[in-house]
């Protein structure tokens, strides 16, 4: 950042409990239920908020265009100042940082963060066809479009540059449906193996069903507020320090082969043979990474940082963003999850809620999800909130989210910590 | 006319389907018919049926791509056309069990980012000729031409090449 | 497989349908079958079918709606179904003499909003039997059902009502 | 607003001549032809920026998803931060103020706000239904989804309330159709009588073809700046001196029945048997300007409000909206324009461009066109961008700029004053 606005708080959150398709309510109703939940937490009323920011990807998925003011309209607030923000897969994590511009400007004191996705509308592979749409539809969707595939290319080249191997994929895949066996919210709790995961139908060689997200229905809401605002309707705010976003090419064809970007902690003598980002890494996660750790004076990621919520629609994508966020070096995410360190108890906590694997990604919904359950970690009320402290991570002190759109060209990073 | 205090619509037999009564769901169903250009990438797909592969190369910083751009994200210059070579490598593929809908009939089929040599940016394509486990990163593949051009990037696709 | 470096793409004779070559403009098609839910205003539509018309009424500060809405605008409560009467007034209209794609066919046609004694806020629908010059602000209008229903908001519609 | 941000500065601006195809080139190109002329004005280069904001309405015109990432890569903007903003016919003003957030909030020195629209991929009445599909698709869309409809019935009931005549709807035609005679950029600048407008087909009784604006396919940039940045970059920079949005129900039947929010220069008794806004009013631009005014220190909109680009997609919204922002009462917006004070000559010239009528509405674009020509307006540069100066406003100083949404759920209220 280049000069600081006001303090930005989050003060509350409430996500519905994702799942394939929940037919008994559209997406308002979604939206209300966790809007509810999130103003019920600190007893918030409609007048205490200045405004909001829509978070919703697809208006092929809603059957629907500008459903964004359908909800501020359903959860009452008109008249008041709104927007849709939107950006592929990581939608939520650019609304959530747009809400952090409306009071980091001073516009806003109070601002509503509200995310959702109605996915059961089509079928999985209209599903598909649907986010392939987000692909160049000149010169990728009609090859084959398939977002899964092209993720699939992403990670058979960072297996051939660094020596991934599925395996460990597949360990990205059982931590993180393991930590979702305590999230109430969570889609798809499951206790895998390695087997498990491997021999489930492959999608995209080399990745299986079980190294992708589902679809979902889903809908999350993130209050932010001012510091003055923050501590007065809040006991317990938690601090949203910086933010960072980063962007790519379109088609992964254009993705250029240069110098890595380097952390505070790397040096160019790290990667003297690797051309960056090719398509093996995204530039865009490390870009968002850069703007927010050096708004936030983080100089030593994997020290400084508690938890992370990640975007791991794919279990490669979050071995990858192990790398773009400095977590490790570039090469090393593969031993990063097979020496334990991304586990619930490891060094540093990597989808402790189970992430978008076994959560569910109802696109608009998730980054924000991301920043509720960040805030209760941060809170230290994941057992008021899950009704129970299995994921709960006890040091949690400061967290990164961190939320993706296809094969990386949107990427934000925004860091969250406690203050009281 | 005057009013009509007992119009009434006439009743017809178009029914909508039903999937469920509580809650109700129906079938929708949309559909488009687009009038699209190629615009500035239209030559890439016209000289497909002349059996050339086209791609851009910056006129003033000399980038060179192997997809079709008007301007270079490099320096923000004018691109002019570039023919590839059609001989290249795999740089990465992968083959896919499952897809869109659209492709779902397809499958399985193999997706290829080609790179060929002297040009600064891949190209992605179909390969057909290989299964799975025949393909290997840096694997030679060459370009191959549909006869019966249908103005799509799969006019072209990619076939192994002896080394 | 092993390798077959011959590997030919069958030749079809699906073609692109092609408006103009340079540039290059072709015809691009796209459909989508949905599975819709009506949710919670799926009573609505199933109350058409008893020739009933349900609006909703907060439960907390008695806001009545003439259209179906879960949740209460001004004060955010849940609401409950709230039967409508089915003869009100035209608080404004239109006809359309052109329009969206899917309703050239049924041009011209009249559009109201109407307003019911006793509801808040208003219903909008279309209204047949009376041409553009015949309906005024004001003008009294009843609630007709369709028979066969297509689950749709057009299930029901006005026609003038005697004053 | 709550706290003043930083001050916000626009520096450049471009715009495509908007027509009703152009095939030639792509939404990417045309960006880059509005993105080039404002570089070019003043010799920025890609370094000086530091992100963007992208801005369209619609998946379905453009047949494209997350068609904004596809021109930060074709403008060589990957890898900074951007992201899409949408809210209908006010995509443009809400880019804009998001835009304006970016250096607000200190996070950019220097934001790109580029906006487009490709409304030539289908045809009319096709296009019409893809706007329909941005009203309620459960309640409205299938009663005979025509936005010109809505419109049409507001228009009515606004003649029912207050007396306007469809003279004083076609006089508002006239003058956009015919100020259009000199802007270059215009789609449709016509020289036109009362009679013209009244006897082009009637599309939505009593909107006839002339009553109405086209489709278009165009785009237009806006470059916002810091205040240090703008000085150094800019020998005229126009000050963005406050934003203001508001937002309306989505259904037309769901508008509450109330008193009228005023303005400083109205009073309760102006309004004693209004009930507002039902649907011959816009709320949510009666909102939005309240917040602008507000942040700007307007107390008197007529007297200090030099020129006014507003969106007049239909002739009756531009009346209505004279209301909404306080340039009169309510229900003397047909005496206004039958008076002439908003001529290009009268006491505030509205839509000196030509306006939507006859400048084009390619949506994405549209607000950010309106901000580009009242750059040039107050920057006292019309002549030089348009090349002849009939249109320049002599005395202009400080003008609005405003964008609406179908029915006006969302509008959008910016004030910009020349500040050298
Ligand atoms: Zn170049
Ligand atoms: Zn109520």
């Amino acid at each position: 950042m280049k000069h600081k606005g006001r303090n930005v708080y989050m003060i509350s959150g409430g996500v519905t409990k994702f799942a394939k398709a929940t037919p008994d309510m559209d997406f308002r109703l979604r939206v209300k239920k966790a809007f509810d939940y999130a103003t019920n937490d600190i007893n918030l009323e409609l007048k205490d908020i200045d405004g909001s920011v829509a978070s919703y990807f697809s208006d092929h998925f809603q059957r629907q265009l500008m459903s964004g003011i359908m909800v501020q309209d359903y959860l009452g607030l008109t008249p008041k100042p709104s927007k849709r923000v939107e950006g592929g897969g990581a939608t939520g994590g650019l609304a959530f940082q747009t809400g952090f511009e409306e009071v980091a400007s001073g516009r806003m004191d109070v601002c509503a963060v509200y995310g959702f996705e109605t996915m059961s509308h089509v079928n999985t592979w209209k599903g598909n066809e649907f986010i392939a749409l987000a692909s160049d539809t000149n010169f990728d969707y009609p090859v084959g479009g398939f977002y899964t595939g092209y993720y699939a290319m992403m990670a058979m080249r960072h297996m051939h540059e660094f020596g991934t191997t599925v395996e460990q994929l597949a360990k990205v895949s059982i931590k993180n449906h393991g930590n979702a066996l305590h999230n109430p919210y969570a889609q798809s709790p499951m206790k895998l193996t390695v087997e498990d995961v491997r021999n489930s139908p492959m999608v995209s060689y080399p990745l299986t069903r079980l190294d992708v997200c589902t679809m979902s229905d889903g809908a999350a809401v993130a209050i932010l507020a001012s510091e003055e605002k923050a501590f007065e309707l809040c006991d317990k705010p938690v601090l949203v320090k910086s933010i960072g976003t980063g962007t790519d090419t379109m088609r992964l064809s254009d993705r250029p082969f240069q110098k890595v970007p380097l952390l505070p902690n790397e040096k160019e003598s790290d990667y003297k043979n690797l051309k960056y980002p090719g398509v093996h890494s995204f530039r865009a996660g490390r870009t968002a990474a850069k703007e927010a750790y050096e708004a936030a004076g983080i100089t030593d990621p994997l020290n400084e940082i508690d938890l992370v919520e990640l975007h791991d629609a794919y279990t490669s994508s979050e071995i990858q963003t192990y790398e773009d966020l400095g977590l490790c070096k570039y090469g090393e995410g593969g031993s990063f999850i097979e020496e334990g360190k991304s586990e619930l108890n490891g060094k540093v906590p990597v989808n402790p809620s189970g992430g978008l694997l076994a959560s569910g990604h109802p696109v608009g919904a998730t980054g924000i999800m991301q920043a509720v359950f960040m805030f209760w970690q941060l809170q230290h009320s994941v057992k008021k909130h899950f009704k129970n402290d299995a994921l709960q991570v006890k040091n949690a002190k400061r967290g990164l989210i961190h939320s993706h759109a296809g094969t990386g060209t949107y990427v934000t990073v925004s860091i969250m910590e406690a203050v009281k | 006319m005057t009013l009509d205090y007992d119009a009434k619509m006439p009743e017809t037999q178009e029914g909508t389907e039903v999937y469920n009564t509580d809650p109700l769901v129906v079938k929708s169903h949309y559909d488009i018919d687009y009038i699209h250009s190629y615009a500035q990438d239209s030559e890439f797909f016209r000289a497909l049926g002349k059996k050339k592969l086209l791609g851009s190369k910056c006129k003033k910083c000399g980038y060179t791509y192997a997809t079709p751009r008007g301007h270079c994200m490099m320096c923000g210059s004018e691109t002019e056309w570039h023919e590839l070579p059609q001989v290249g490598k795999v740089h990465t593929f992968t083959t896919c069990y499952f897809g869109s809908e659209k492709f779902l009939s397809e499958t399985p089929f193999n997706l290829i980012m080609v790179e060929f040599e002297g040009v600064d940016s891949l190209f992605m394509a179909r390969l057909i000729g290989a299964d799975q486990e025949d393909i290997h990163i840096g694997m030679k593949v060459r370009a191959r031409f549909k006869r019966n051009l249908q103005f799509s990037p799969t006019d072209v696709y990619f076939v192994p090449a002896r080394e």
